[in-house]
């Protein structure tokens, strides 16, 4: 049972109904038609793009390399399946904007041929540096959402020697249960991730922390690290957002994170449950990341699921294999309701970040106008960061963004519980996304009018130079003159 | 006789304060006001006029001494007007402050001739191209002076919005505002 | 079918709206204002119902006024709440020009002129209250004895009519002081505590409300009640309903055992005034009361102490109108130093050291 | 020792001289609209203040009643109070340059601060005692310190708040002052003076 003195360390956070009873019990299910045309995105992660290493018209097997990974914080990028590349170009991106992306468009043969794998290896056979190697190469990147290279981590966990290794099986929106069914089915892989990590980074202990909402996942883990003392599998209660990576770490280390610092400034390092079955099947079967498992539910979906997908599947198809009933579809969000992107278009493909795709109705999304605040501090009770949100919001609203910044702006992680209490409906999270949005322009501004006042220097250093330079030839064309004429005087002279 | 003693009294009183300050004074001295040059430093620098000023360093004189308000430059738009106000202690009223609509020049390759007028003129070399060569604007070393769309002999160049792509993609401020009254 | 301006952030949210909030406070007054209506009849009633009515009438005009739109913030009841509050607390039988008034200065002055709900500064019935009392001192001290609703004493609904908009003709026979009031006047000549007391004061009268006071804030047991009702629907926090009461109590204990003879016991203080429609209704108005819980926390324990200050040394009998208005003024201030600590760093916002 | 708190806290509360007396009034509209340059003003008119009370009583005593020169009071005391402001103004211009930008002309214009002179005058009306007219000048700035502060922090709020245009920045301001002051007549008959 969890002790009461744990949970005084959460602060704030929301109870959201859960909605998870639609898909919690269906195991998931892998017959999803290979969809003929994939959309792959190049920037499918945090850090630069991915730059493509093969042409159109090349015939690719599933699992080649498409694009290799640039610069330092980066990620590759894999064929999910057999077929002829057809283009490469933009296309919209699953994002609320729908702007376009450099991606590879592939048509696939149906044949899903993979590529000649070498033969699954013994990873605790490899030294630690091939580990990070060997999962950077296989493109896989933090699972949970925030897609950052899970390779770079690996080494920043083992340069900094850090203690503790945190799983994240909290997956605290409602709906989603992506996480919970992989648990539940395929426990052992997701241990034996952890081990090859926990190798890889030459840390002694590792902690599982997952809802006490998801018995059966609770208990398929702790029979899979039953013989492995190093792995702790520990219940957190059920309080969004208790996937928050600083959240979860205060609650199961007792550590809290700096606000300018990283996980491992205080010895830890979190991944999620999805990134440690990925580095097994990356690691031990020498599998890239080409698919992964999405929830789709919501009241419009006609039978709603977890399904193994491969990348770049469009969402449309998926929701046409649900039987989603379009028309009654109010809105479309890709993640989960409470920090879910809503998508404009159903015509985008599935990410690597892609852990639900919900079919919301109308009167399961947000209803009402919006009203004048009446100062209730529910937001402030509710904020699991210890913020102000309706101090933020005022002071954002009369555009004094810096005065905003200086009560904590830059510490809010949108996460949705301050606008879900809200009485008064109003949009608070999206005031926020705006100021920092905002913030990062004028950053970018500041950046510039920075390199334009070099520019304009070396311009007007350029200037004088060749001012000076025709200033002195004038002299020199007229000492010159001055000689010859002085010079023809001479000669008359004589 | 009080006249007398009244005189003696105030003039005394008057001597006395006088040298304290006068001492206070030599002990207390400050140099000269700094606060132009922080202001100058602040601003983008790119001389380009559009305050009405002849260039950065007036302005900023301007509005040290009150002269012109802190909301004078456009292309510092709200957040320099907001840095201004925190080095100059004032409160200011920002709601219906509506950003300057930022734009750059760009040319439309139809109709350029690679005159070389516009990139002689231009500040921060941000248009690149060679005599009878189509030139081309750097939109990210673009300033929007509009200096070069004065010398440009066939229009072709003009100012647009800066391209929207998923790098620079912002959320829109939330509307409608609610001023009280419930939408 | 999908809506193409980009929504962001939580798309579900909990179903509570102002409207709910503010009818949610009217349901928990009920009990309290019924019973007080009881006890003074008809006039009351008019005065009430007049109350409530130009309130509303006040705040249409004023949106009309500035051409917003009337009907969504007349069905959000908050008008209507803070009538209600006023009404509580001016005496029963007061004329009818004293509810008006009171409702103006309530709704224009108190909120309309700071840009509608949620903008005011002040709490708007007590602005009105501390308004009234010191501009019409007379009528808002002649506080009516008793006489339930339809008991020979009363008066009927024609005398009761004439109460109302004619005044009181025979002022003395049905008037009196309440309890603070007669101990402030005994206190002032010197006469101890424990004579004065006993004929006024009959603690279970008191706690149940049959005594002389305002309109609907004499029966302490069911204003403890309203207060249960909203901490249990989580409308208001315990904190500052508890605070007053708390701060009020140890005060008075304290200086009642330094010395009996000149300062009330707590019993007294509790059950007597507007203490608790102050501490539960009151007090715990959301658009001037601090955010944080420790904010809360002393914004109770000091208007505790001004209600015990004014009450024991000020000119004033009853304090708690003019300790909510200070105490109002005072919260901007709780509010900028008061904070809850930033996760990742310390009390004055630095990142933590490691 | 209790009877001078009385005293020090009756010309705060009771008597204050803002918001009973109507004294001081220009520099508490002006100033008060951001928090930190309503302290500094207020600490700088506490100095002056309470200077300009133990001044005016040591000039009373020691100059103005030997010499007979009683029609010379106002304008001796005025003397002194600019010399006490012109010297804070040096010392604030010194110390910190920000509170002196913030203040602006409002720091030289302490000496027209009806408070400071009203203080130092109402002293010697009541023929109050050297260490008693030091405590009520002292009070009597406390009292103008706490209500400068208080509508520092309601002004700064009412800044961010969507006030009507009829009556947003100053208009409310008033209204809010006057709500105050209605407010502070709780305090009304709490002690003699």
């Amino acid at each position: 049972m969890i002790s009461l003195m744990q949970s005084f360390r959460i602060r704030g956070g929301v109870h959201p109904d859960p909605r998870k009873t639609a898909t919690t019990d269906l195991s998931i299910s892998s017959d999803f038609p290979l969809p003929k045309k994939l959309y792959i995105p190049l920037q499918q992660h945090v850090g630069k793009p991915a730059e493509p290493v093969v042409r159109v018209g090349d015939y690719v097997y599933k699992g080649q390399l498409l694009a290799h990974s640039q610069g330092m914080i980066s990620a590759p990028v894999h064929a999910p399946s057999s077929g002829i590349i057809s283009d490469i170009a933009d296309y919209p991106a699953p994002h609320p904007s729908a702007l376009p992306i450099r991606t590879v468009f592939m048509e696939t043969d149906g044949k899903d041929v993979w590529q000649l794998l070498k033969p699954p290896t013994d990873p605790f056979g490899l030294s630690a540096e091939e580990i990070s190697l060997r999962v950077g190469a296989a493109g896989v990147v933090g699972m949970g959402g925030a897609t950052f290279p899970a390779a770079v981590k690996l080494n920043l966990g083992r340069k900094n020697k850090i203690s503790t290794l945190l799983i994240n099986g909290g997956e605290c929106e409602p709906y989603l249960t992506c996480d919970d069914r992989l648990m539940q089915e395929s426990a052992d892989g997701i241990i034996d991730g952890i081990r090859i990590m926990l190798h890889g980074m030459e840390t002694p202990q590792a902690i599982v922390g997952i809802e006490d909402n998801k018995p059966a996942a609770f208990r398929a883990m702790k029979k899979a690290a039953a013989d492995f003392r190093q792995i702790e599998v520990r219940q957190v209660p059920t309080h969004y957002p208790m996937g928050w990576d600083r959240q979860l770490i205060r609650y199961l280390t007792g550590k809290e994170v700096p606000a300018d610092g990283r996980a491992t400034d205080v010895g830890v390092l979190m991944h999620n449950v999805a990134t440690a079955y990925a580095i097994h099947k990356a690691i031990r079967h020498n599998r890239p990341l080409v698919d992964r498992v999405v929830t789709i539910a919501g009241g419009a979906a006609g039978s709603p699921g977890n399904i193994w997908v491969p990348i770049g599947t469009l969402i449309s198809e998926l929701l046409d294999f649900c039987r989603v009933d379009r028309p009654r579809m109010a809105r479309l969000v890709m993640g989960g309701p409470m920090m879910g992107d809503a998508l404009p278009i159903a015509e985008l493909p599935v990410v690597k970040a892609t852990s639900g795709i919900l079919a919301l109705t109308q009167d399961e999304i947000t209803r009402g106008s919006e009203q004048a605040c009446i100062r209730c501090a529910r937001c402030i009770s509710a904020c699991p960061a210890g913020l102000l949100p309706v101090d933020m919001a005022n002071r954002i609203r009369s555009n004094q963004l810096e005065s905003a910044v200086d009560i904590g702006l830059k510490d809010c992680i949108s996460c949705g519980s301050c606008s879900y209490v809200c009485p008064s409906n109003i949009p608070l999270v999206h005031y926020f996304k705006y100021a920092a949005g905002e913030l990062a322009a004028r950053q970018q501004a500041q950046h510039k009018s920075e390199q334009t006042k070099k520019l304009i220097e070396e311009r007007n250093k350029r200037i004088e130079r060749i001012e000076k330079q025709k200033a002195e030839e004038a002299a020199r064309e007229l000492a010159a003159k001055v000689a010859k004429y002085s010079a023809d005087q001479a000669e008359q002279v004589l | 006789m009080y006249v007398l003693s009244a005189i003696a009294s105030l003039a005394t009183l008057g001597l006395v304060l006088g040298w304290l300050l006068a001492i206070a004074a030599k002990y207390l001295k400050v140099e000269s006001n700094p606060i132009v040059e922080e202001l100058e430093a602040l601003m983008p620098g790119s001389q380009c006029g559009q305050c009405g000023f002849p260039g950065c360093r007036p302005a900023a004189q301007a509005i040290a001494n009150g002269e012109a308000p802190i909301t004078v430059c456009p292309p510092g738009g709200s957040a320099l007007a907001e840095q201004f106000a925190a080095l100059l202690g004032v409160s200011i009223d920002l709601s219906n402050f509506e950003e300057p609509e930022f734009l750059i020049a760009k040319v439309s390759e139809d109709t350029c001739t690679g005159c070389t007028r516009c990139f002689k003129v231009c500040p921060t070399d941000a248009i690149v191209g060679a005599a009878k060569q189509i030139h081309a604007v750097v939109a990210d070393a673009c300033t929007g002076c509009q200096k070069c769309i004065a010398v440009c002999p066939t229009e072709c160049l003009q100012m647009h919005k800066p391209e929207v792509t998923l790098r620079n993609w912002r959320w829109q401020k939330p509307l409608p505002e609610p001023v009280g009254a419930p939408a | 079918m999908l809506n193409l301006r980009p929504t962001t952030g939580p798309h579900t949210r909990e179903n509570l709206s102002i409207g709910g909030i503010m009818r949610q406070v009217i349901y928990a007054l009920i009990p309290a204002t019924l019973f007080g209506l009881y006890l003074f009849g008809w006039p009351a009633i008019n005065l009430f119902l007049i109350t409530l009515f130009s309130a509303l009438v006040f705040e249409y005009v004023c949106l009309k006024l500035a051409d917003k739109p009337a009907l969504p913030a007349l069905k959000d009841s908050s008008a209507l709440l803070t009538a209600w509050l006023l009404a509580m607390s001016l005496p029963p039988w007061a004329p009818w020009w004293v509810g008006v008034t009171g409702a103006g200065l309530a709704i224009i002055l108190g909120k309309q002129v700071y840009g509608g709900l949620g903008q005011n500064l002040f709490n708007p019935a007590m602005l009105a209250r501390v308004a009234l009392l010191i501009s019409f001192p007379l009528e808002l001290t002649t506080w009516v004895n008793v006489a339930p609703w339809l008991s020979e004493t009363a008066p009927d609904f024609k005398t009761g009519l004439h109460i109302t908009f004619m005044g009181l003709d025979n002022v003395d026979s049905t008037t009196g002081a309440t309890v603070l009031g007669y101990v402030k006047t005994e206190l002032s000549q010197k006469h101890p505590l424990s004579a004065s007391l006993a004929d006024i004061y009959n603690s279970n009268n008191a706690w149940l409300g049959f005594m002389r006071g305002s309109l609907s804030e004499t029966s302490a047991i069911l204003l403890i009640l309203g207060g249960g009702w909203l901490l249990f629907k989580k409308i208001i926090t315990w904190h500052i309903p508890l605070s007053i009461i708390v701060s009020v109590a140890l005060i008075s204990a304290v200086f009642n055992a330094l010395n009996p003879e000149i300062y009330l016991s707590p019993s007294v203080h509790l059950s007597s005034g507007a203490l608790m429609c102050t501490a539960f209704f009151i007090a715990t108005d959301y658009v001037t009361s601090p955010n944080t819980p420790l904010g809360q926390l002393i914004f109770g324990s000091a208007c505790g102490l001004l209600i015990f200050t004014i009450r024991t040394w000020g000119g004033y009998p009853e304090g708690a109108a003019f300790a909510i208005l200070l105490m109002n003024a005072l919260t901007p201030l709780i509010d900028h130093y008061v904070k809850p600590r930033i996760y990742g760093r310390d009390r004055q916002g630095r990142p933590l050291e490691l | 020792m209790g009877e001078y708190l009385m005293l020090i806290v009756g010309t705060a509360l009771v008597n204050n001289v803002v918001l009973v007396k109507f004294l001081g009034l220009c520099p508490f509209m002006g100033v008060s609209n951001k928090l930190d340059s309503a302290l500094g003003m207020g600490l700088a008119t506490t100095f002056v203040l309470t200077l300009a009370a133990l001044s005016g009583w040591l000039l009373e005593h020691g100059v103005l009643i030997p010499l007979d020169i009683g029609f010379l009071r106002v304008l001796s005391f005025i003397l002194v109070i600019a010399a006490v402001v012109q010297f804070t103004e040096l010392v604030i211009h010194k110390t910190s340059p920000v509170l002196y930008q913030v203040l602006g002309i409002f720091l030289p214009l302490i000496t027209t601060n009806c408070a400071v002179l009203g203080v130092a005058l109402l002293n010697i009306q009541q023929e109050s005692g050297f260490m008693e007219s030091v405590l009520y000048g002292f009070g009597s700035a406390l009292g103008f310190t706490l209500v400068m502060v208080i509508f520092a922090g309601l002004r700064e709020r009412l800044a961010l708040m969507a006030v009507p245009v009829l009556f947003a920045g100053t208009p409310i301001a008033f209204i809010t002052a006057g709500i105050l002051s209605l407010a502070f007549m709780g305090f009304a008959g709490l002690s003699p003076k």
